[in-house]
């Protein structure tokens, strides 16, 4: 289909901004064959997340998850990083986008860079280090951190004297002190905006003095302080002594919630979680009992498994304290004195040795700039306009949004909305997927199993970062000594483009199968040398490093001559595992174009809708009578918007369309194969016929429930009814029938019911939200209604707060409860009456009232079948758990199974699209690929040594191995994930790990102890 | 299956220290599974000598081999052609294959490197409990499938004791009372009948207590 | 980050901790080695779940082994810490070189043993094998 | 019950209606003949027969027949305790018939302590019989004058047949059919474990009285006086089977430490005071652990002294 201007629309996209949002969409992207270009004002990808030291609530470390996926997009063949650049204009319309771009000049020629790094150890200027938010100094000529993608060096101009050092001592001659912006312009058939937001600068107000205490620091810069890359290489200190402190305060709310004038009015949905674990993370830092509290308003644990974490932190100790703080003034040298009022309007005030500020998120002014050159809406909070049941599309059409711009949110949100805008334009550009993606043409390849060993050895210099310290001709020379070495060279740069080409002849002509190159290390470089080798027609797998650099050169600077020998040292290790290498085959498996959702609520149906406009068919397993779902009970959501309608175009347009089989009344009864290739059998209608299907991937978004509380006469009293219920009351007497709220005189609206407590630990998110939509619309109908909400904590996050501010300008009143002293409901014949402690002013009060609304929990729904069939896990409370909480937030681990919507935890219906969007792009990238290669660094199993003992089956992460039909283990190498736990428990030894099999481990340590016995 | 656990290591270094040319051979049956015997172990307990014997300064050869099953002879049959360049043998078969081994080649030692302990099975990865002791009569029609003999630590036919609590041993909390659980099968199972009729005392003759048994199903014999 | 760290530690690389072998351990001491240490992924942070905690346990049970046949079970070991901790890695390497140090070169080294050993199959000889 | 032959005077004063009362004395761990013989002079009086432990809890004591034969000679009636534990089915009826030699007439058939509590952990086992089959042999050597392999006595040993029941074991509600178990094998009466949780203690005996046991056993309630609070933690908390109720704990430790060992002799008697109203409950054994002195106190003042006498 091609749009309005008749052309064919452009299978590239842009997107803008490259912290883990933008990664996420390129990624998504690029695997589902569009080429990307990845833009970034930086001079490098990962945005604020590698700033992070740990994240919650899984505590892993941010640097560990994320650095992967920064070498994913820095090698993907078709993601086009664009460093310092910036989008200057946007013309034409989607499907077809001219964007004008500038980029603003590195002085490093990022092609010939070898991220060496002798330019920044002579450089002689020393300015702020951005990165560790200014607690530390860097050089002029920087690399961000030592992951950073692209792996490159930059000038910083604004502070270099132009000394020229760096120019000299650079042998790849990459410096160029005249290096300018360039403009240039790409064509795109869409773009994605994420360039995230800024952090609220605390500067602008005296309360927290921010600028005169060096002890009092925003979290960011705590961030850098606890990591173990940061300034104090992970030792908790304070800035002005550099001492560990013993009191630590954390304050809530600074830049959010309007505390002051001038701040920002919305919640920024994060800091509560930030701080929680930063809490925890420095008790664990700390040598002593660390006091920790956190001084806040509402404590939002709002996300899956949130709550969880807060109480776990309060059983380590972790102090709240709900209160407000008037002021930070200085207490002897450096300590801090807070004052503040606590719930019952007592003056208090505390002494602590460190005072951190929660600073929430704002949109940046160049953020905003670039909205307005774009030309897409942002809404008064300078956040980009969306509609909810369309969350990842701006105003404008082609343009998507995800991550912070569209409004404040966390880590797996942002990653989930990057999905759901990759899925957005995966299905506008379908027509033009894999038109404009680069692919490897590879020459066949030699079969070198029955040749003895020829081996070449390449030593690098690395300009001088090895050859500086390293005496390479004498490691060349050294090489050539050793057994099945028939070549040995040294070049200035083994990873320069020359040399590459080069090496390729000499490989050629020498009959060499087995390449050795001493040089770096192979987590950077090893994917280019195996390319070297493809080039030439050899399998990769013939190929081994030895890293004489980072573990030689640069960290035994000191001994010439021991480095020296070390390294021929592990030259002669890594050519003696070189000898045994062998080839892999890699085969390929076709993938089953179509996948099965099971669930045909709002995000099941959306995700089998993205899955078909992708091109890919779906079928859609009800297990109702009617698609729908729970949104079926819900008229509006709080900004407004009319759900049924939606609900029924959806169904509609699902039903419509081609690619889609919707089979309601429908179950799954057997499931079977692995990702790319599943078998599933669907009991379809009332009949008992079982219909089977081939599918590539699996969405599981199978939704939740209401809780059907026992407790407040819910159930005895026609006045106590769920949110839901009321909903439907509300609803009815639109048709003019039954109870009429209008009539009521008071409502009393009870949060928390079933959620929050021990039966339920969890936080069921959307109930704070649910309470103050229906408020308000009761307001609406009767203006003179009271209405109460009795809450714990209102969790109103994100943009959601401007309802609850909303509500409380409309009179709304918000009375707090504490678990122990629950809210108590008594029937009053026809009417109720409810007492409740009031915590200002401390005493029990009862009220009188029409209705008793109560906000019950969204519970799991059943699906102890499916989960068994699936083998996907759940957690204690029924939802699944997907594969990382983080950044697989819609992946099972298992792969080819994707989840979304409620089934994952209980989200509103804009998110269970987001998410729905996620995962249907999550599957499309897979399928996508249309064949899958499988096989080559995994384990196998020697079947005539096999004792079916079962040790591999017990003992695999990953439950592969199974025992088959000729009774032996067998281990499929689609599924295998080649770690090779199952190898070394082996009793029988019938199983290794190829690449890393027995004899080419050990054969490595009996080469490095050669003589040593 | 047979269950058996590895010897420690100071112990087999003591049985072998006089040698010089050591054959680490051990079985690919029950103690593969049982993860004391296989080849992996080979390698193990064999690294482990060659080790030891260097650090003695010893110039001793430590070989490695594992047999399909040390308890037929066509297998034991296997180290024949090999058998004369080693002054002794570390079987990590069960006390079965080291016998095998014993008789088959009369002249050679033949230490054991495992101890044989019990029939029993995998109850998780590196957990094995016993369930029989071969008593050569069978009673577990009897007793709801579950062994009074291996699994009462007193043996009883009529338990169980006074000592149990909890369904557990008064010998230790780690083990499950074996009465205690022919009885909630039997109760499982509705035959709780049977628990009020006393068991009379057993008769031991086809078990240990019988001296070496054999078995002959004549069908089989050629 | 360049932190220098003594140049007699030496890496063989493997997928993941998980993928070590008590066998691989035990023969780097056959060789000859004087001490070896075994670096994972932080607890709860293995890339593949659960190697490292598999890896821990057998570093526990060759130790057990090492104190038993006379080359003393501390010089092995197991670390853990996270790729982006560059510091530590340095930190274990002097620490663990100095531990053996203190504890000197290999028994094997100054012995003169020379003991031997081929992995037969029961369809080859010894000559084959060797 | 009283249809058959009256071997022992236990059984008689039984049999007359009377609560029978007995008591037991460990054997000293040496050759010393002086042990045995000194407590069965402190509560010979006072009891209708003595028990001899079988090497308690599995540690190594003079043997049970052979004090058994001393008491029977100071003219006491013994009761021979016998485990299954270290003698099989050859051994033990050779010491039966060798106690019927002597004319010892009341046995009590236990399976024994396992030897990981006693001295001896390394030793084996033999468990060639359990107590019910023990129970069974007594029987057939007494009532079909056969062994077990079905050899013919002339004479044959005259026991009234006793055994030992715990009704607090786990699990609880299989505690009368094991006492209908060891009835049917031939028990005629049973002494009972240690007894401090009295409404346990009664819910088994209405069990009991349900199905009609009492009318076939004599059910001799075990006692055993508490010598401190530190004794009875000891038995909750260490002794397999035991229940001692936290009520009986915290009396004790409501009374200053020298005055619990008196408290404990109260509660004791307090205790068989109660136990006798209760339906079933036809004679106590009084076993004072190493405070055999104590005795002829329990027996006096829990009113069950003088001792009835028969011929």
């Amino acid at each position: 289909m091609a749009n309005s201007s008749g052309k064919k629309k452009k299978g590239a996209v842009l997107v803008v901004g490259a912290g883990v949002a933008g990664m996420q969409a390129s990624l998504d992207l690029a695997s589902s064959g569009y080429l990307v270009h990845l833009v970034d004002k930086s001079p490098t990808i990962g945005g604020i997340m590698s700033q992070l030291d740990k994240t919650f609530p899984t505590n892993d470390c941010a640097m560990c998850i994320i650095s992967p996926k920064l070498v994913e997009v820095g090698r993907h063949l078709n993601i086009n990083i664009l460093p310092n650049t910036e989008v200057e204009g946007l013309e034409g319309e989607a499907g077809n986008f001219q964007v004008a771009l500038k980029s603003h000049p590195r002085y490093i020629d990022l092609k010939a860079c070898t991220a060496c790094g002798q330019c920044r150890q002579v450089c002689p200027v020393t300015a702020v280090n951005e990165f560790n938010q200014a607690l530390d100094l860097r050089e002029a000529t920087y690399m961000r951190y030592p992951q950073a993608i692209p792996r490159g060096f930059t000038i910083d101009r604004n502070v270099c004297i132009g000394c020229g050092l760096c120019e000299k001592v650079c042998l790849a001659e990459a410096v160029h002190y005249d290096d300018t912006a360039k403009e240039f312009s790409l064509d795109v058939g869409a773009v994605i905006l994420a360039p995230g937001n800024e952090i609220f600068d605390p500067s602008k107000f005296d309360t927290y003095n921010y600028l005169n205490l060096p002890n009092v620091v925003t979290s960011l810069e705590f961030e850098r302080i606890l990591s173990a890359s940061g300034p104090y290489r992970g030792h908790l200190m304070r800035p002005y002594d550099r001492e560990e402190p013993a009191k630590i305060a954390w304050l809530q709310c600074v830049g959010s919630r309007n505390i002051n004038a001038c701040d920002n009015s919305y919640c920024s949905a994060v800091c509560c979680m930030y701080a929680i674990k930063e809490a925890v993370i420095a008790k664990e830092h700390a040598h002593g009992n660390l006091d920790t509290a956190i001084f806040y308003m509402d404590m939002r644990t709002y996300g899956k498994e949130f709550e969880q974490y807060y109480n776990r932190a309060k059983e380590h100790g972790v102090r709240f304290i709900r209160s407000r703080i008037h002021s930070i003034e200085p207490e002897g040298e450096c300590d801090l004195r807070l004052t503040y009022a606590d719930e019952q309007g007592q003056q208090k005030s505390e002494v602590f040795d460190m005072v951190v500020l929660s600073v929430g998120f704002e949109v940046g002014k160049e953020t905003v700039e670039l909205g307005k050159r774009l030309n897409i809406d942002l809404n008064r909070h300078k956040f980009a306009v969306t509609d909810g049941f369309k969350p990842v599309e701006t105003s404008r059409p082609g343009v998507y949004v995800c991550g912070t711009l569209q409004g404040p949110k966390d880590i797996p949100q942002s990653v989930m909305e990057a999905s759901g805008a990759a899925a957005g334009t995966s299905a506008l550009l379908s027509e033009s997927r894999w038109t404009e993606t680069r692919s490897l043409q590879l020459p066949p390849q030699r079969d070198v199993s029955k040749e003895p060993p020829r081996i070449g050895v390449f030593v690098c210099n690395c300009g001088i970062n090895i050859g500086g310290i390293v005496d390479v001709p004498a490691v060349r020379e050294y090489a050539r000594t050793l057994p099945y070495v028939v070549h040995v060279e040294d070049n200035l740069f083994t990873c320069s483009q020359d040399t590459q080409v080069r090496m390729g002849q000499v490989i050629k002509e020498k009959g060499i199968n087995r390449m050795v190159v001493a040089a770096c290390t192979p987590l950077t470089h090893e994917p280019l040398f195996r390319e070297t080798l493809l080039d030439i027609g050899l399998n990769k797998y013939l190929f081994e490093m030895a890293n004489i650099r980072n573990q030689d050169s640069w960290v035994h600077m000191k001994d010439r001559q021991k480095a020296t020998d070390k390294a021929k040292d592990l030259v002669r290790m890594s050519v003696a595992r070189a000898a045994l290498l062998q080839q892999l085959e890699e085969q390929k498996i076709q993938i089953q174009q179509s996948g099965l959702v099971i669930g045909g609520g709002i995000a099941g149906m959306n995700a089998a809708l993205n899955l078909a406009q992708q091109g890919f068919s779906a079928i859609l397993v009800e297990k109702g009578t009617e698609l729908g779902g729970l949104a079926r009970c819900v008229t509006h959501t709080i900004d407004g918007m009319e759900v049924q309608p939606y609900v029924d175009s959806l169904i509609a347009e699902v039903k419509a369309h081609p690619g889609i089989k919707v089979l309601t009344e429908s179950e799954v009864t057997s499931f079977k194969g692995y990702k790319g290739n599943f078998t599933t059998k669907v009991r379809v209608g009332s009949s008992l016929e079982e219909e089977t299907f081939e599918h590539g991937v699996v969405i599981v978004a199978t939704g939740a429930k209401e809780y059907r509380p026992k407790e407040f006469l819910y159930g005895e009293h026609d006045g106590v009814m769920t949110q839901m219920d009321l909903d439907e009351v509300l609803r009815q007497r639109g048709a003019g029938n039954g109870n009429d709220p209008a009539k009521w005189n008071r409502a009393i609206m009870i949060q928390c019911v079933g959620s929050r407590n021990e039966e339920n630990p969890n936080c069921s998110r959307i109930c704070c939200q649910s309470a103050v939509k229906h408020a308000l619309e009761l307001k609406k109908l009767n203006p003179a209604m009271d209405i109460v909400i009795l809450y714990r904590d209102m969790r109103m996050y994100g943009l959601l707060e401007d309802y609850y501010t909303e509500a409380r300008r409309q009179g709304i009143i918000f009375s707090r409860f504490d678990l122990d002293d629950l809210p108590k409901v008594e029937s009053n014949g026809a009417g109720l009456k409810v007492t409740f402690h009031d915590h200002v002013l401390q005493r029990h009060i009862q009220m009188p009232a029409d209705a008793v609304v109560l906000s019950a929990a969204t519970l799991a729904a059943n699906t102890d079948q499916l989960a068994t069939q699936l083998k996907v896990p759940r957690n204690a409370y029924g939802f699944f758990i997907e594969a990382h909480a983080k950044l697989r937030p819609v992946d099972f681990s298992s792969e080819g199974i994707y989840l979304c919507g409620t089934a994952h935890s209980p989200k509103l219906i804009s998110e269970s699209i987001t998410q729905s969007l996620a995962a249907a792009s999550r599957a499309g990238s897979f399928l996508a690929g249309k064949t899958l290669s499988v096989g080559g660094a995994v384990a196998h199993v020697d079947k005539s040594h096999c004792a079916a003992c079962l040790v591999c089956v017990m003992s695999c992460p990953y439950g592969v191995p199974k025992i088959n039909d000729e009774n032996v283990s067998e281990i499929n190498p689609a599924l295998c994930q080649g770690c090779g736990v199952c190898v070394s428990e082996c009793p029988a030894k019938a199983i290794q790990l190829s690449h890393f099999e027995d004899d080419q481990i050990t054969v490595e340590v009996h080469a490095l102890l050669e003589g040593a016995v | 299956m047979i269950i058996a656990e590895p010897k420690p290591i100071d112990e087999i270094i003591d049985s072998l220290k006089d040698f010089n040319r050591i054959l680490v051979a051990g079985c690919d049956g029950c103690v593969t599974v049982c993860e004391a015997g296989g080849m992996k172990e080979v390698e193990v307990v064999a690294s482990a000598l060659r080790i030891y014997f260097k650090q003695a300064g010893r110039a001793v050869t430590v070989d490695e081999i594992s047999l399909t099953r040390q308890c037929d002879r066509p297998y034991t049959a296997q180290l024949a052609d090999k058998i004369d360049q080693y002054d002794a043998v570390l079987s990590l078969a069960c006390g079965v294959g080291v016998q095998f081994l014993a008789e088959d080649y009369k002249n050679k030692p033949i230490f054991p490197g495992v101890n044989t302990c019990f029939m029993g099975g995998t109850e998780e990865k590196g957990l094995w409990t016993e369930r029989c002791q071969g008593c050569g009569k069978c009673i577990l029609a009897n007793t709801g499938g579950i062994c009074p003999i291996a699994r009462c630590s007193k043996r009883m036919l009529n338990g169980p004791c006074g000592g149990s609590s909890d369904g557990r041993c008064e010998v230790n909390k780690d083990i499950a009372c074996g009465w205690h659980l022919i009885y909630e099968r039997l109760k499982e199972l509705g035959q709780l009948d049977r628990f009020e009729t006393p068991t009379d005392p057993k008769d031991w003759n086809t078990s240990r207590d019988g001296g070496p048994r054999k078995v002959i199903k004549e069908v089989s014999r050629l | 980050m360049r932190l220098s760290y003594p140049t007699n530690v030496k890496i063989v690389k493997l997928p993941c901790s998980g993928r070590v072998d008590v066998v691989h351990l035990l023969k780097a001491f056959e060789d000859g080695a004087d001490g070896v240490y075994v670096a994972g992924c932080l607890e709860g942070d293995c890339h593949y779940q659960v190697g490292n905690l598999r890896a821990k346990k057998r570093v526990a049970y060759v130790k057990d082994i090492l104190d038993k046949i006379g080359i003393g079970g501390e010089r092995v070991a197991m670390y853990n810490l996270s790729a982006g901790q560059g510091p530590r890695f340095a930190e274990i390497a002097r620490e663990m070189s100095e531990k053996i140090k203190q504890l000197g070169p290999t028994p094997l080294r100054k012995s003169g043993g020379s003991a031997k050993g081929v992995k037969l199959t029961p369809g080859t000889t010894k000559e084959e094998a060797a | 019950m009283s249809t058959t032959p009256l071997y022992s005077k236990l059984q008689k004063i039984l049999a007359a209606g009377h609560f029978g009362v007995t008591s037991e004395c460990g054997p000293p761990r040496s050759c010393d003949p002086k042990g045995v013989e000194e407590k069965a002079r402190m509560i010979g009086d006072y009891v209708d027969a003595i028990n001899v432990t079988d090497n308690q809890t599995a540690v190594v004591r003079q043997c049970s027949l052979a004090s058994c034969i001393r008491i029977k000679q100071m003219g006491y009636d013994p009761v021979l305790q016998m485990v299954t534990r270290d003698r099989n089915r050859i051994a033990l009826q050779s010491d039966l018939l060798g106690a019927g030699s002597f004319g010892i007439n009341n046995i009590l058939c236990l399976t024994g302590d396992h030897q990981s509590f006693g001295d001896h952990p390394n030793a084996a086992n033999v468990f060639d019989l359990d107590s019910t089959q023990l129970v069974q042999t007594v029987k057939k050597m007494r009532d079909e004058g056969k062994l077990l392999s079905g050899f013919e006595l002339k004479e044959c040993p005259q026991m009234f047949i006793g055994a030992a029941e715990n009704p607090f074991a786990d699990p609880f509600e299989i505690r009368v059919s094991r006492l209908a178990k060891k009835v049917a094998a031939g028990a005629q009466f049973i002494q009972t474990q240690c007894i401090y949780n009295i409404p346990k203690f009664k819910q088994w005996m209405q069990g009991v009285v349900d199905r009609g046991l009492d009318e076939k056993v004599y059910i001799m309630a075990g006692m055993t006086p508490m010598k401190g609070v530190g004794m009875a933690k000891y038995m909750k908390n260490r002794v397999p089977g035991m229940d001692v109720p936290d009520d009986l704990i915290k009396r004790l430790s409501g009374v200053p430490k020298e005055k619990q060992a008196e408290e404990g002799i109260k509660i004791c008697i307090e205790q068989i005071q109660e136990l006798k109203e209760v339906k079933g409950v036809k004679g106590f054994h009084i076993m004072a652990i190493e405070w055999e002195e104590k005795v002829p106190e329990i027996v006096q003042q829990a009113g069950l002294y003088p001792r009835p006498k028969v011929d």
